[in-house]
């Protein structure tokens, strides 16, 4: 009897730990995750973060407003433009400022744009997670033309700090509104390919469907945001829920799948293309004449009380909370970043699958440290 | 037991006039081994550059072109940086085990290379159990994958070792079954009369509807068997950042590496000499001249090894559970019903000979 | 819902005991004086104030906090089931958080403040049973602010290392090395 | 049969993908989209609003807009301008005025913001194109933007 309990203990699986990250190909940055493993199979998920914490929202407490909008470049890198745009709009409505309709289109334009070089990005790193290496290729030489866009117009690719309280810094170059349209006519040709290199795969289909699912329910209780809710059949999209800039003048759909697995996230995202083109296209041919910028005061004072302003950036919902005294700084600034949320469901969708099932989960939540750590 | 030597032969040969037959022997078979070394060596490295140029040119690169002509002497220099670079290691490594990987890990793979008939003369040696004896050779490598990701003393590079112990077993069998289905054509497991057999049309144009089945089977195994995407399991850089030879470095990943390139080499030749008719030129176009059977031989292979390289690619990696899925379910299946099939073929005589 | 209708809803939920006591007293004294009475009683525990933010505030005290977050979520009028932001403030004398919560069904929103003038060991109740998002939110505050939780499943550092002296984001903290203060 | 039909449906998707890599394959001469970068420096121009650096332009007089009101200083989010400045006559004006003696720019801390351009009333400052600013030494990114005995240009007031 004792030998047969012997040779079942010695047979028995045994759960280990690994460390994922800090420095790990499918993390995509600084992410440590403390993975138990038993054999393939993963019981448990612990992140671990904080390896590029600035603390941003303590170094807002003492910048004033204009140079708190290009600390938010270096949050959510791959959104800047958004970012942006939210803590302006955010100053802007605590000034009640009336903002001219040419800076709300444009800011509109290129914030869409910023979603489709985002989403260009995912695509290919999603496409290197799940082991097809080429497709990272092809989604950054359709972001290069966007990049290349923005730097034309805002100087710089990435973090661009091309909002201001009260506007944009400078008026688009001339050459924006030719670029963008030439930019549409090449990517309506590209993402039928994306569909037909990946989303159609067989493989890959395999590889994402039933794969890190969410429900409804649980997406709701994780506070998650963005096209991962919207994969689980949350309706939460805020420019449809609290439109700002231009975006109450245009017509799109907001992007639903039921199944709440990674291929419904991917396929969101997939469709997003299509809907942020479609309203570059209705807005790019009609960008109002006007000034460019509302002159504001060169020390900006936000009355006393609480604004809060939320915008949808390419990973979801980016809330801009600002306790304010009534000084040239903001009392508390908080920045309520997607990536937060969604990392916080991570651990309940990877359990119990399998390696390769927690790096396609990881790739559809589209993480971006800097926006986690903040 | 027949083994005819080819240019191992003529060496020796050469050599029985300076010495005893049986000491011509050996030395004839220890500068074959040289000669075959240093070819296949430069060779993989050579692999390798066109692996690097042919990604370049799917993902819309350049690739490497600058270290000599278009890049030609690149991979050379990055082996000259390897051998110069310093190995380190864990430190609670088996060091034994540790560092004898690489080296099953290149020999069996350089050992197979011996059996492959390049041309009529160029064989180094052909005993009557070719296949099998390059099945058995080119299984070896595993061994050396599980020691060196057992010994490395890292979880990483565990995982990857067992999985590839999982997937060769599984492969094996596939690459197994879809060679037996060409032997029931042939007949007999020697690559010289497999070879010989061909004059009359290749053997997937004689085998048709299985015979392509076959190949079908034994190229999605051969780039499994290989550890390549999109059955990279074993590496899975987005998963296990580089699997087995994750702590690895210097000489010793390099004697990995090309052991990848010269198995990914080896399953095309194998493919070349059983489907393809070898060194034969298609429709005996160029029979008169013997010595161009080498280059059809490598066009060949490297067609074939180019349509390995488009897998990886292309194609997303499988999952550990999926690739024993599309083995056990799917592959062996049709391969068992596919030797039926053959047979039958075989046994009515329906073979399509030109 | 809107704010005021929301507000009225909510305010009956904890009534103030104090206010029934004066209240009552007041029916035996002179109905006259009842209005100023009012205004100086709050007949709620909880106090309301919308201005400077979109949003309706409410004040809870900490022993009611869990409570009233569980009828937020749990009232079918109220049903708010998206907890979208929570911050933690030092707002000098005191430590607080603010709870931005969204209803997925109605659409409306309310924030909920609590604040503790205990600024050695200030504690509140976890909300992570009810929003599974709070338990990274509450670690977040824990990290920056000191603030613990109450029946919080995991509650440890987030982004800091363990061995961490201070709370970065409290209004006293200093640290002379790596803080520029302009 | 739908074991036979998910065979063909995936050999069909698997060739679908491979035909899509295959014809960028094919086109890969005229289809590389990276550049050679420091063969084609000579060709390589930035866009004229790319922020690779901040620089003073100076005239042919060597005379500069810089009235050293320190606009930019305090707009800077990081300390990396410090402006060292005097004060003394004005030869047009004859008035006693504030004049930069040294506009110091730490390029290791600039975020390239643009906050100081935006903010200059004289427009003394600019963004350069420069985006080669690698250096051995880290003290050599610590530039001084007004040239020697440079003076600042007539008119200009802010």
């Amino acid at each position: 009897m004792q030998e047969t309990a012997t040779l079942n203990n010695s047979f028995k699986s045994e759960e280990y730990f690994i460390n994922m990250g800090p420095q790990h190909p499918a993390t995509h940055g600084v992410l440590r995750l403390l993975l138990t493993i038993d054999g393939e199979i993963i019981k448990k998920v612990e992140p671990d973060l904080g390896y590029i914490h600035r603390s941003i929202e303590k170094m807002c407490e003492r910048d004033s407003y204009q140079q708190i909008v290009h600390l938010t470049d270096r949050m959510d890198y791959l959104s800047s433009h958004i970012n942006n745009e939210a803590v302006c709009l955010t100053v802007e409505n605590a000034l009640e400022l009336e903002i001219p309709d040419r800076v709300k289109v444009i800011r509109t334009i290129i914030g869409e744009l910023t979603r489709i070089a985002s989403h260009c990005l995912w695509w290919g790193v999603m496409g290197m997670d799940v082991g097809a290496l080429t497709t990272y290729f092809y989604g950054f030489r359709d972001r290069e033309m966007i990049n290349d866009i923005f730097e034309e117009t805002c100087g710089a690719r990435l973090t661009m700090n091309y909002n201001v309280p009260g506007g944009l810094m400078w008026d688009i170059h001339p050459n924006f509104i030719k670029r963008v349209k030439e930019f549409i006519v090449h990517f309506k040709t590209k993402i039928p390919e994306y569909d037909k290199l990946l989303t159609g795969n067989v493989i890959f289909q395999k590889r994402t469907k039933g794969v890190g699912v969410l429900s409804k329910e649980d997406a709701i209780s994780f506070g998650v945001s963005g096209p991962v809710a919207r994969g689980s059949g949350y309706s939460c999209d805020v420019r449809k829920y609290h439109p700002y800039s231009a975006l109450d003048k245009v017509t799109f759909n907001e992007v639903l799948e039921t199944d709440g697995d990674t291929f419904a996230r991917y396929n969101v995202r997939i469709k997003e293309l299509w809907e942020s083109l479609s309203i570059i296209e209705q807005l790019i041919d009609n960008i109002p004449e006007g000034e460019h910028r509302v002159k504001t005061n060169a020390v900006i004072k936000l009355p006393k009380g609480e604004f809060y302003q939320k915008v949808e950036t390419a990973r979801g919902e980016l809330g801009v909370y600002i306790i304010s005294t009534g000084t040239k700084n903001p009392y508390r600034m908080k920045f309520r970043s997607p990536g937060f949320s969604n990392l916080s469901a991570l651990n309940h969708m990877a359990v119990g699958g399998k390696i390769g099932d927690l790096v396609a989960t990881m790739a559809t939540l589209d993480l971006v440290i800097p926006d986690i750590d903040r | 037991m027949q083994i005819s030597l080819n240019i191992t032969e003529t060496i020796q040969e050469c050599l029985v006039s300076m010495m005893s037959e049986s000491a011509a022997g050996y030395i004839a078979m220890v500068i074959i081994a040289l000669i075959y070394l240093g070819i296949f060596s430069v060779a993989g490295l050579f692999l390798v550059l066109l692996e690097r140029r042919v990604a370049a040119w799917f993902q819309l690169r350049i690739g490497p072109n600058r270290v000599g002509f278009q890049g030609l002497l690149q991979t050379m220099a990055d082996a000259l940086k390897l051998v110069s670079k310093e190995l380190t290691g864990t430190d609670r490594a088996d060091k034994f085990l540790y560092n004898l990987a690489p080296y099953f890990v290149i020999i069996s793979a350089l050992m197979a290379l011996g059996l492959i008939p390049f041309t009529k003369e160029f064989q180094a040696f052909d005993i009557n159990i070719g296949i099998f004896f390059l099945i058995a050779v080119s299984s070896i490598g595993v061994i050396g994958i599980l020691l060196g990701g057992w010994a490395s003393n890292n979880k990483f590079a565990l995982i990857g070792a067992m999985r590839s112990g999982v997937q060769t077993i599984s492969y094996e069998l596939s690459v197994g079954l879809s060679l037996l289905t060409m032997i029931l054509l042939t007949g007999s497991l020697q690559l010289s009369e497999i070879v010989e057999l061909q004059k009359s049309g290749w053997l997937i144009v004689q085998g048709h509807i299985p015979a392509i089945i076959a190949f079908m089977i034994y190229m999605i195994a051969g780039t499994a068997e290989t550890n390549r995407a999109p059955f990279d399991m074993v590496e899975a850089e987005s998963e296990l950042g580089a699997g087995f030879h994750t702590e690895y470095s210097g000489m010793k990943f390099a004697y990995f590496f090309l052991a990848e390139f010269i198995n990914m080499f080896l399953i095309a030749a194998i493919a070349t000499t059983v489907f393809f008719g070898a060194w034969l030129s298609p429709f005996g176009i160029t029979e008169s001249i013997p010595w161009l059977g080498v280059l059809w031989f490598l066009v060949k292979t490297l067609l074939l090894v180019f349509l390995m390289m488009w897998f990886r690619w292309t194609f997303p990696r499988l999952r550990v559970d999926q690739l024993l899925t599309l083995e056990w379910k799917y592959l062996l299946p049709i391969n068992l019903v596919n030797i039926v099939v053959m047979a039958f073929i075989v046994w009515q005589n329906l073979i399509i000979l030109i | 819902m809107t704010n005021e209708a929301l507000q009225i809803l909510i305010s009956e939920w904890f009534p103030n005991p104090e206010f029934e006591i004066k209240s009552e007293s007041v029916d035996i004294d002179r109905e006259e004086k009842e209005s100023e009475i009012e205004e100086s009683v709050n007949p709620s525990l909880l106090e309301f104030t919308e201005e400077g933010s979109q949003f309706l505030n409410v004040l809870v005290k900490p022993e009611n906090l869990h409570e009233l977050m569980n009828k937020l979520k749990i009232n079918s009028e109220t049903s708010l089931d998206y907890l979208f932001c929570l911050t933690g403030v030092d707002w000098g004398a005191e430590l607080g958080i603010v709870y931005h919560l969204e209803s997925t069904k109605h659409r409306h929103n309310i924030v909920v403040k609590v604040k503790t003038k205990d600024r050695d060991n200030p504690t509140f109740d976890s909300v992570c049973d009810l929003w599974r998002t709070a338990e990274f939110h509450e670690r977040e505050v824990f990290d920056f602010f000191g603030i613990n939780f109450n029946n919080h499943p995991n509650l440890k550092r987030l982004f800091l290392t363990p061995e961490w002296d201070g709370f970065p984001l409290r209004k006293d903290y200093v640290d002379e090395i790596n803080m520029v203060i302009k | 049969m739908s074991y036979f039909s998910n065979i063909f449906n995936g050999i069909k998707t698997l060739l679908t993908g491979m035909s899509i890599t295959g014809k960028y394959f094919l086109n890969s001469r005229k289809g590389a989209i990276t550049q050679q970068y420091p063969d084609n420096r000579d060709t390589l121009k930035m866009f004229d609003r790319f922020r690779g650096e901040v620089i003073m332009p100076h005239d042919e007089n060597n005379e500069h807009a810089c009235t050293g009101c320190q606009k930019c200083e305090i707009a800077c989010p990081n300390g990396t301008i410090e402006i060292i400045w005097d004060r003394g006559i004005d030869e047009h004006t004859g008035k006693n005025k504030k004049k930069i003696d040294k506009f110091v720019y730490h390029l290791s801390m600039c975020t390239m913001c643009g906050l100081c351009i935006d903010v200059c009333p004289t427009d003394a400052i600019k963004w350069g194109q420069n985006f080669e600013n690698s250096v051995y030494d880290r003290t050599a990114l610590t530039r001084v933007l007004n040239k020697p005995d440079s003076k600042l240009r007539a008119g200009v007031e802010d």
